[in-house]
C-alpha cells in the first residue's frame, strides 16, 4: 500500500521536474531586454490606473462558502457509496436523511439569494 | 520505523506553531489561519492513535474526518465574520475592533 | 535490490506519461482544434508546416522556447513563478489513476490506487489554488478578475463531477478506477447511468474552461483571462495544463461510463484510444456549436440544474442498487 | 533508516517549514499559499499512518476548497492593499513563550505515558471500514454532522451577506 503513494511521490517529483525543464531552456537561452515601457501591465495600451487589488463583492465568498459545504458533503458519501450494496435498506434511509438535509441547505441558499450572481 | 513518539512530538511542534500564530497575528484572516493549523495537529494525532492505540475500530479516522468537516464550517462561518466586520468597521486587524457598540 | 527496481520503474513510467500527455494530448490536441474547427467552418487550417500541417504545435512550441519571460512590474514573483509550475503539474496528476488499457500482465495502469476516484476529484481541486495565484501574481485587474471567476467557475463545477463519481463508485462497489471497469463487463455505465455521463461531460467542459464555459478567458470579454500577463513558454505550459486537463477528464469519462479498455474485437488499448478521441472530438464540436454562457447563467445552471438532477440521480441509483440487489 | 523513516523525516521537515513561513511572513497572500505545502505534507503523514481515505479527503477538503476560501476572503478584504500594515502584534514574545512552553509540557507527556495497544490489525481497504463504521456504530455522529453542516451554511450566509 505505501508502494503506491511512492509511485505518486515519485510522479510528482519527475513531473514537477519535466514541467519546470522547459523554464529552465527559456531561462538559458532567452533574449534578455528590459526597456521600462516592457513590464507595464497591459491594459489593452491604455496606462494602468490603480492598483490591481481593489476588492470584490461578496458574492465570490458566497460561492466559495456554498461549495466548501457541498464538497464537505461528498466527503459522507464516498464510505456509504463503497458500502451500500452490502449494508441494505438501513443505511439507504440514514443517508437519504443526511441528503434531504444537506439538500435544505441549498434551498436556503437558493431562496436566501446567496446563489445569485449580481 | 517512526513510532508513536514521532508523531506526537510533530504535531506538538505544529499546534504550537498553530498557537504562536493565533496569539501574535494581527490579521484576522491569519489568526484563521494559525487554527486551521492546530486542527491539523491534532488531526495528525487522532490518526496516529489510530493506527498505534486502536486498529480494530477505526474510531481515529471517523473523528479525524469530524475534525475536517467541522473545520471547513469553522473556516466558512469565521471567514463569514471576518467579512461581516470588515464592512462594518473597514478593518481586519482585530486589535483595531475594540469597540463593542457605538 | 527490489526497491531500486521499483524506484526505476516508476521512473521511467513518468517519464512516458508526461512525454506521452505532452505530445499527444498538447500537441496534436491543439493541431486537431484548429484542424476540425477549421473543417467546421469549411477552411482547410493549418497546411504549411509539415505532411498536412502535422508539425504545426511542434513549430510553435519551438518558436516559444526561445522567447523571453517577462514578469510585469511590481508583480508578486514568487506567486507569479510557482503558478506556472503548479496548474500543470495539478493538471497531469490525474493520469495516475487512468487504466490505459490491459496487457497479460495486468491492467496498464500507472498505479491502481485503492482510493482512485477520490484521488481524482482531489487532484481536480489542486488546480484552482494554480489558477488563483496566477491571477493574483500578475498584478493586473484583468488577470485578478479572470483568476477569481474561474476559480468561482471551476469550484462551482466541482460538485457534480464529485457526485457523477459517487454514483459510478456506488454501482461500481469500490473506488479503485480498474474495478470500475471490470465493473462494466457485461453492461457499460453509459446504458444504466445517462443522466450520470450527461452532467459528467457537461460539468468537465466546465471545470477545463472550454467554450460554451469560457467566458473568464474570452477574448472579448477579460483579455485572456488569469494568464493574460503570462507569455512565450509560460503561456504554453499553462495550454499544457488545459488540455491536459481536457484530455484527463475525456479519458475519466471513457473510464466510468464508456468502459475503459472494454471491446469486441480490438486490442484493448486501441479500443480506449477510439474512445478517448471520440469524446475529445465531441469536446470541439460543442465548441462551435453553442454560443458562449453569462457568468450567472454558467453558474446559476450549476448549483440550479446540475447539482440537483445529479443528486436526485445518486438517490435513484441508490434505491435500485440497494434495492434491486436483495 | 528504512524507507519509511526517510519518508516521514522529509514531510515533517516539509509540513513544519511551510508551517513556519505561515506564521512569520509579513504578505498575507504568501502565507495563504504557504498554507497547501503544509497541508499536502500533512497528507503524506497520513498516508503513512495508513490512513488513505482521510489523505484523499484531506487534499480535497483542507488544499482544495479551504484554502479557496482563505483566499477568496484576502481578496475581499483589503489583500494587498493591506500588506504594509505590520502583521504582528506586540505580544510576540510572550506568545513564543506561551507556545514553546506547551510545545515542551505536550512532548514531556507524550514521553511519559505507556500507550497499551488494544487487540486488531488495521483494515486493508479503509474506505470500506470506515463507511461500515459511519453508518452503522456511528450513526448519530453522522446525522449529528449533517444538522452542524446545515446551520453553519446557514449561519455563514445570512453574516456574510448585506440585509438590504
Amino acid at each position: 500500500m505505501l508502494l503506491d503513494w511512492g509511485y505518486v511521490a515519485i510522479f510528482a517529483l519527475v513531473g514537477a521536474a519535466m514541467v519546470s525543464l522547459p523554464l529552465l531552456i527559456i531561462w538559458l537561452i532567452s533574449p534578455r531586454s528590459d526597456y521600462p515601457q516592457k513590464f507595464e501591465t497591459y491594459e489593452s495600451g491604455v496606462p494602468t490606473i490603480g492598483q490591481a487589488w481593489s476588492q470584490f463583492h461578496v458574492r465570490y465568498y458566497l460561492f466559495s462558502l456554498v461549495f466548501v459545504v457541498f464538497d464537505v458533503e461528498i466527503i459522507y458519501l464516498y464510505p456509504w457509496a463503497v458500502v451500500a450494496r452490502s449494508l441494505g435498506q438501513l443505511a439507504f434511509w440514514e443517508m437519504l436523511t443526511f441528503l434531504v438535509i444537506l439538500v435544505l441547505g441549498l434551498l436556503y441558499a437558493w431562496r436566501r439569494g446567496a446563489l445569485e450572481w449580481v | 520505523m517512526p513510532g508513536l513518539a514521532h508523531y506526537l512530538v510533530l504535531s506538538a511542534l505544529l499546534f504550537a506553531l498553530g498557537l504562536f500564530a493565533v496569539v501574535t497575528r494581527r490579521n484576522a484572516v491569519t489568526i484563521l489561519m494559525g487554527i486551521e493549523l492546530m486542527l491539523n495537529a491534532a488531526n495528525i494525532n487522532l490518526v496516529a492513535f489510530n493506527k498505534f492505540v486502536a486498529p480494530g475500530a477505526m474510531q481515529g479516522q471517523i473523528f479525524a474526518l469530524i475534525v475536517i468537516t467541522l473545520a471547513a464550517c469553522e473556516a466558512a462561518v469565521g471567514l463569514a465574520l471576518v467579512l461581516a466586520a470588515y464592512r462594518t468597521l473597514e478593518t481586519v486587524y482585530v486589535d483595531e475592533i475594540n469597540l463593542m457598540k457605538w | 535490490m527490489a526497491w531500486g527496481w521499483e524506484l526505476l520503474r516508476a521512473f521511467v513510467g513518468t517519464i512516458i506519461i508526461f512525454s506521452a500527455v505532452a505530445f499527444i494530448a498538447v500537441m496534436f490536441g491543439v493541431l486537431l482544434e484548429r484542424k476540425i474547427s477549421a473543417w467546421m467552418q469549411s477552411r482547410l487550417g493549418p497546411k504549411h508546416v509539415g505532411p498536412q500541417g502535422l508539425l504545426q504545435t511542434l513549430a510553435d512550441t519551438v518558436k516559444l522556447l526561445q522567447k523571453e519571460n517577462i514578469v510585469p512590474a511590481r508583480a508578486d514573483r514568487t506567486i507569479f513563478a510557482s503558478a506556472v509550475v503548479i496548474v500543470p503539474l495539478a493538471a497531469l496528476l490525474d493520469y495516475v489513476v487512468i487504466p490505459f488499457g490491459t496487457t497479460r500482465s495486468g491492467p496498464l495502469i500507472f498505479r491502481d490506487l485503492n482510493i482512485g476516484v477520490l484521488y481524482f476529484a482531489a487532484t481536480s481541486s489542486l488546480v484552482v489554488i494554480g489558477i488563483l495565484m496566477a491571477g493574483w501574481g500578475s498584478n493586473n485587474k484583468y488577470a485578478l478578475i479572470g483568476g477569481l471567476r474561474s476559480a468561482a467557475q471551476m469550484v462551482t463545477y466541482e460538485i457534480p463531477i464529485g457526485l457523477c463519481l459517487v454514483t459510478v463508485a456506488l454501482m461500481a462497489g469500490s473506488l479503485s478506477t480498474v474495478t470500475i471497469v471490470n465493473g462494466q463487463q457485461h453492461l457499460w455505465y453509459v446504458v444504466a447511468q445517462p443522466v450520470a455521463f450527461l452532467i459528467f461531460l457537461i460539468a468537465a467542459i466546465a471545470e477545463v474552461n472550454r467554450v460554451p464555459f469560457d467566458l473568464v478567458e474570452a477574448e472579448s470579454e477579460l483579455v485572456a483571462g488569469y494568464f493574460s500577463e503570462y507569455s512565450g513558454m509560460r503561456f504554453a505550459l499553462f495550454q499544457l495544463g488545459e488540455y491536459g486537463e481536457m484530455f484527463a477528464m475525456a479519458a475519466m469519462a471513457v473510464t466510468l461510463f464508456l468502459g475503459g479498455w472494454r471491446g469486441p474485437v480490438l486490442p484493448p488499448v486501441l479500443w480506449f484510444v477510439i474512445k478517448l478521441y471520440a469524446l475529445i472530438f465531441v469536446f470541439m464540436w460543442v465548441r462551435w456549436t453553442y454560443p458562449r454562457f453569462r457568468i450567472d447563467q454558467m453558474l446559476n445552471f450549476s448549483w440550479k440544474v446540475l447539482i440537483p438532477v445529479s443528486v436526485l440521480n445518486l438517490v435513484v441509483t441508490a434505491f435500485f442498487v440497494v434495492a434491486v440487489h436483495r | 533508516m528504512s524507507g519509511e523513516a526517510i519518508a516521514f523525516y522529509l514531510l515533517a521537515a516539509v509540513t513544519l517549514a511551510s508551517a513556519v513561513v505561515v506564521v512569520t511572513t509579513g504578505n498575507i497572500v504568501h502565507a495563504a499559499a504557504a498554507l497547501v505545502p503544509s497541508f499536502l505534507g500533512v497528507t503524506g503523514l497520513y498516508i503513512l499512518l495508513n490512513a488513505e481515505f482521510v489523505a484523499g479527503i484531506q487534499v480535497l477538503i483542507y488544499a482544495g476548497a479551504i484554502t479557496v476560501l482563505i483566499l477568496f476572503a484576502i481578496m475581499l478584504t483589503e489583500g494587498g492593499t493591506g500588506l504594509a500594515g505590520r502583521q504582528r502584534n506586540e505580544q510576540a514574545a510572550a506568545g513564543a513563550a506561551v507556545a514553546a512552553a506547551i510545545a515542551i509540557l505536550l512532548v514531556a507527556v507524550a514521553g511519559r505515558t505507556t500507550w497499551t495497544p488494544e487487540p486488531g490489525t488495521l483494515p486493508s481497504y479503509t474506505p470500506g471500514a470506515i463507511g461500515q463504521s459511519f453508518l452503522r456504530q456511528n450513526i448519530l455522529v453522522f446525522e449529528g454532522t449533517s444538522i452542524v453542516l446545515l446551520v453553519s451554511l446557514m449561519g455563514a450566509i445570512m453574516i456574510a451577506r448585506r440585509e438590504e
